[in-house]
């Protein structure tokens, strides 16, 4: 089928379809339920798991096509939020990694919304440095028991399942300990605490493990081989957020360019100069990244794989994104930080505004930090020696940790 | 030009700081944003009274300590680092503008200076004078949509549109105050309608009185920029000694340290700046204008980005709401936006610069 | 909208690339921009001929190769790269201009497409039309202050104060050529003054048919700035693997390493809106004005931040003559303004986004 | 003496006496001849050396005098060009380490302009990274034989005598095998070729030694403790950045506030808005460096020693030279990169701004890159950990070059 035809149907069909509702966010449980109801239509439709193999489950399409649903689907405002992990990081994981079984257990579940999936990789000491992780799993009868302390998890109080990854073996490298498990989210031992980010909604969560059981068929890929499926799950995570997927669109963002004009300036232009400049400026930046994420798609389409140049464009959003907010918040002055509450004068422009700003450093921060986007884009693009590592080749029980006094000098000799 | 702190400034920089540091720390700031007030009465009563900061710059005549906008700019820089909350910026504000009255209002500046009073100042208003009385009374009507610490007021102080100022009190008939929501947690504001409210005349018609208030204003947000400026950057350079991150502290990752230097370069010149515009409200009147408008257009940018980029270098732990690196973002936020959108401190200064 | 090299387009890169590296490495354009003329003849007379390169965009039935304003894009992309000295981008914007004139003039276009002709546009000169000959001639007075390779050119076409387009040979009497002090020793600029020289009127009032030249300059010399970013990207990248400082490439330190990363998003952005610019300028005209304008405003301020950077991070030996970073920085600043202070383009751009 | 006073009097002397010329750059022969009597009157006059000591031929007074002085003379054009790297660098090295006999040989005549001096540390090999120079000195009857090149070396072809730093042991570490001496630039052996700077113009020198000789009493402070000597230097020579000495003022510079503001806006004030935007923002940054710099100056008269601060002061004006050579010539347009040349037309505006913009790396390279500035600022003025290092330990010989294949993986393990 012709790509514009494609893109025809999705359109179509996601007129029809989709919701008329603004999901942005977690959504409660009732929304939840809604979700999963519309998931299983857009399964049915053929538009979840576009370029999934078909023999689990998937349509077995290109990333073209799955770039053009996402173009049209920015126009949406679709409830997959809540689906966005396991469709943008753990099923493609388990596609490449799992086994048969795995794969036949876990992806067409997935792929219709039947089961929500998190990922539990982070913890308050790892970060960025990922595989400095300490959370235990340890080997027992038929399998492992967990524990330890995981964060920065998205969904995870609606989750049933989650890929995890832990320790197997302390006395190797760090790298070279690890070990990705799924795990039940319901089984006992599991407790998720909601985390307040700084705009004080609960977006993520802390998982604490506390001898959690699981069997030993969970494990995905090899033992000790954790941290090579965990870079396969983070360039999964890092390409599905520059393509779009699990993002909101701009079309409801009250800092992207058309809604500011529509605030700030318009076709008669008697505007203030400086107002139009900056606007021209907001325009420049989100059209130069507009334009890259296209002719991204386009080099993918012509099988041209974009590699860790996602890095570079997943930086540039979470730039645009910090720019656009502060600049709305600029333009509108002081009514972007004091307004009628939500329950006092409905949503008002202040409200959304400050949200705005108030999440903007999430983009630059979730899935990787800008310092950690542009080590990517110097390494895997264009190929520039890595930093000296002296976390390589010692033992994980060796390594400093955050606080520890004897990492007070960074001195190496 | 004085831009080096005497002595006497130091030791008062030390007592407010340290009073600042046992009486509201960032724990005890967290309790008062989440009280009905969102600040600690009992914190603002000692700052008044213990300390006689509400005085500061009230003259002594009026039972102030007639200090100079120099020893307001260092106290205001401490609140600042300290995200103080309560009314303290507001009531400054509300006493700048009485001592540049052309009759200061002794009742009011020595209920201000006792600590006894909160008055508001609302500058720029749009609020008009619907009728004035030969008494000196005036009725107000009209909305100011943004009043900081408009809750907490016993008194407004309104600058009306056609220039006067009026003195309503808060509970007079025919005001409305509605609490808003603001970003900044630690800083709340209100709504203000007055619809027929009687208010006492304090000055008319003088643009003088009106343009050096808000230039004083101008330095005294500046002042308090400065602090949350110092103190995000003081965060994350503490931060980036203690975190661990590839077996290696962040702080020697020239990603890292190469950012904090350019924080370090913001913040000379952002003390520079408030220093030189604080001396300019003391001593060279002449020079204040274009100083304080220099002080809003410099200070304004870089105490948020450096706000932001502190809270972007803490890593996920600074996206938390109970880290406080969002508290500094927030109030730099605010405090940029908090006379007006910055581009009319630039087009100020153009004019100044005549260009 | 294709953003996306084709086959055809890929080998011609290459084509041109291999051609260049060959002919003009930048150890000749050295020997060439301290010769009299500034550039090497023989290159130029290969660039035509062999490569039939300035035919490029001419249409098939005046001798050219009637290629597309992509194809186009993608040569101007390797001789900014290359530093190409020489009248290749001026006697391309007159190619331009003929072929949007109503009536394409056979024989300079033809002149032009086999390399016997260097013709050189002077866009927006503001030379006025001293009398108009019924006859198709007109008599031009004025200066044009900076037109790039003015002393090469055997024809200028002058876009007149009036919106005229006008062909003067520059041995006619009346023209006088004055060579310029130019930054950028790899491209000549010359004044020109029209007292009384008579020229030949190629069209008239065709305010569309200016117009569309002027952006497809824009999209022109924007090709030709994505070349020298890229160059002076490569340039540096290369360096950052090679030197060592402190025992270390400097390459592995943060502090260039992020540097190199922003560049490289700069590169990326840049080459997306030159692809796209140059496809609405084949396919669709109804978007070329709006995306020419973004090509002027973002690759200039890129090119030349990029150039700017890449000499920075070379370190000292990037300020010595004898190295190229400061040849990509001069070209990159001196093409920035060619075709106007920066800020026309932003203006321009606001006007097209009707703000 | 009041401040003020010594203010008012440095004013009035240099009213009367300063020449009428710019005289920015190297000199010629002329130049030379005419800027040493300038000297002399200078130093009779008690303005040359103000805080060194008395004792050597100085003045004895404080760093608030000296910075008094220094900002009256900006608004001179003073013929101190090529006494500046004495004056700066290599006097006060001799002040602090130099033994007495040095003191009292060299530092008179310096001051009083009738020695120049010249700085030798960079090699085409080692700038940022000084401590990986080449040069040798090895030890001969009565005193060392140097062989080796220096690169940048400012006024070299007009100086008589230069500070050299010089490898004496490769066995050790490289911070612990290097030598300061005091060489004769007129001995045999010591060949001065010009360098073109991007300007095309020749600032700065090669210079090569080629079995040059040196007195043995000519080494400064101890062999073998040359890298703590050159620290001293270099400190000296950042201070003397920062505090305006050998810096042209900005009275004649095309791309200063006031020289755009006169360009392109005026009292009518009918300006484009755009370049009025521009105007305030160089305003705002030139003011800020400007207030910070005499904050130092103050803080300094009140004996607080800015220390590494001053990197940050010079890392400011390496950026606000870029900056406004920029927007000078971005605000110009075609005539700021095309114009009459020198011989045609006089000096022309386009002269001057493509000066300007062509020199304007030039203030972010020489003492000191941005980024090793921006190294000093982190960690000696806010203390953060130093970068690991891995040459502080090896001896010399067994250390990376430039383009060495052992370089080309920075992994430290």
């Amino acid at each position: 089928m012709d790509l514009d035809e494609y893109r025809r149907g999705a359109r179509s069909w996601l007129a029809e379809n989709a919701p008329d509702t603004r999901a942005e966010g977690a959504p409660d449980a009732g929304g939840v339920a809604a979700a999963k109801e519309f998931m299983v239509k857009l399964y049915d439709a053929g538009y979840s798991g576009i370029t999934w193999p078909r023999e689990w489950g998937g349509q077995g399409l290109t990333q073209a096509e799955d770039r053009a649903f996402a173009a049209e689907a920015q126009d949406f405002a679709l409830p997959t939020y809540v689906f966005s992990i396991g469709l943008g990081m753990c099923g493609p994981t388990l596609v490449d990694l799992g086994t048969d079984e795995q794969r036949r257990r876990y992806i067409r579940p997935l792929l219709r919304g039947e089961e929500i999936w998190c990922q539990l990789f982070s913890e308050p000491g790892a970060g960025s440095d990922v595989a400095a992780l300490q959370t235990r799993a340890v080997p027992t009868d038929g399998g492992w028991v967990v524990d330890g302390q995981k964060v920065w998890t998205s969904v995870a109080h609606h989750a049933d399942l989650g890929l995890l990854l832990a320790r197997t073996d302390v006395d190797v490298p760090k790298h070279k300990g690890l070990t990705m498990f799924i795990v039940d989210m319901h089984a006992p031992g599991v407790t998720v605490r909601p985390l307040r980010d700084m705009s004080g909604r609960a977006h993520f969560n802390e998982i604490f493990f506390d001898g959690v059981h699981i069997p030993a068929e969970n494990v995905v890929g090899k033992v000790g081989d954790g941290w090579s499926c965990a870079v396969t799950t983070l360039l999964h995570e890092r390409l599905s957020i520059s393509s779009g997927v699990g993002m909101g669109g701009q079309k409801d963002n009250p800092a992207a360019f058309e809604a500011l004009r529509a605030a700030h300036a318009g076709p008669g232009g008697a505007t203030d100069p400086l107002v139009r400049d900056q606007l021209v400026e907001l325009y420049v930046r989100s059209r130069a990244l507009a334009l890259f994420n296209q002719r991204l798609a386009q080099e993918t389409k012509a099988g041209i794989f974009p590699g860790a140049r996602g890095s570079a464009a997943k930086l540039l959003l979470a730039e645009l994104t910090l720019f656009q907010a502060d600049l709305a918040t600029s333009l509108a002055g002081p009514e972007a930080v004091a307004y009628p509450g939500e329950g006092d004068g409905g949503e008002s422009a202040g409200v959304r505004l400050a949200n705005t700003i108030a999440m903007a450093p999430g983009m630059a921060l979730g899935g990787g930090t800008n310092e950690i986007m542009r080590n990517i884009v110097g390494e895997r693009v264009l190929n520039l020696p890595p930093e000296p590592r002296t976390d390589k080749n010692v033992p994980f029980k060796d390594l400093r940790t955050s606080g520890d006094a004897s990492a007070a000098d960074g001195r190496l000799a | 030009m004085k831009l080096v702190l005497t002595q006497e400034q130091r030791e008062l920089r030390e007592a407010v700081r340290g009073f600042l540091a046992t009486a509201s720390p960032l724990s005890a700031v967290r309790t008062a944003m989440d009280s009905e007030t969102g600040h600690d009465p009992a914190v603002y009563r000692r700052l008044a009274g213990e300390l006689g900061l509400t005085g500061l710059i009230v003259p002594e005549e009026y039972g102030g300590a007639g200090a100079g906008h120099a020893e307001l700019a260092v106290v205001l820089e401490e609140t600042g680092a300290a995200l103080l909350p309560g009314p303290f910026l507001a009531t400054t504000a509300a006493a700048v503008a009485l001592t540049q009255a052309r009759t200061p209002d002794k009742e009011l500046l020595s209920g201000i200076a006792e600590g006894r009073l909160n008055a508001v100042y609302v500058p720029a208003s749009g609020v008009g004078v619907d009728a004035a009385g030969g008494d000196g009374r005036a009725v107000l009507r009209g909305t100011a949509p943004q009043v900081i610490n408009g809750m907490d007021a016993d008194v407004l102080l309104v600058e009306t549109a056609d220039g006067a100022l009026v003195a309503v009190e808060s509970a007079a008939e025919g005001v409305t105050r509605r609490a808003l929501t603001t970003l900044d947690p630690t800083r709340r504001q209100a709504g203000v309608t007055f619809d027929g409210a009687a208010g006492r005349v304090i000055s008319e018609g003088d643009e003088n009185g009106l343009a050096r208030t808000r230039d004083l204003l101008a330095v005294a947000v500046a002042a308090e920029q400065l602090g949350v400026l110092r103190a995000a950057l003081d965060a994350i350079v503490a931060y980036s000694k203690v975190r661990v991150a590839f077996n290696r502290l962040i702080g020697s990752y020239q990603g890292v340290k190469h950012k904090l230097a350019d924080m370090h370069c913001k913040l000379e010149q952002a003390e520079s700046i408030v220093r030189h515009a604080a001396w300019a409200a003391d001593e060279a009147p002449a020079e204040l204008p274009a100083a304080a408008a220099l002080a809003q257009v410099y200070l304004g940018r870089a105490c948020f980005e450096v706000a932001r980029d502190s809270l972007l270098l803490h890593g996920g732990i600074g996206f938390t709401w109970e880290h406080d690196a969002h508290l500094y973002y927030k109030r730099a936020k605010a405090d940029e936006v908090l006379l007006g959108p910055p581009r009319t401190h630039r087009a100020r200064l153009a004019d100044l610069l005549e260009l």
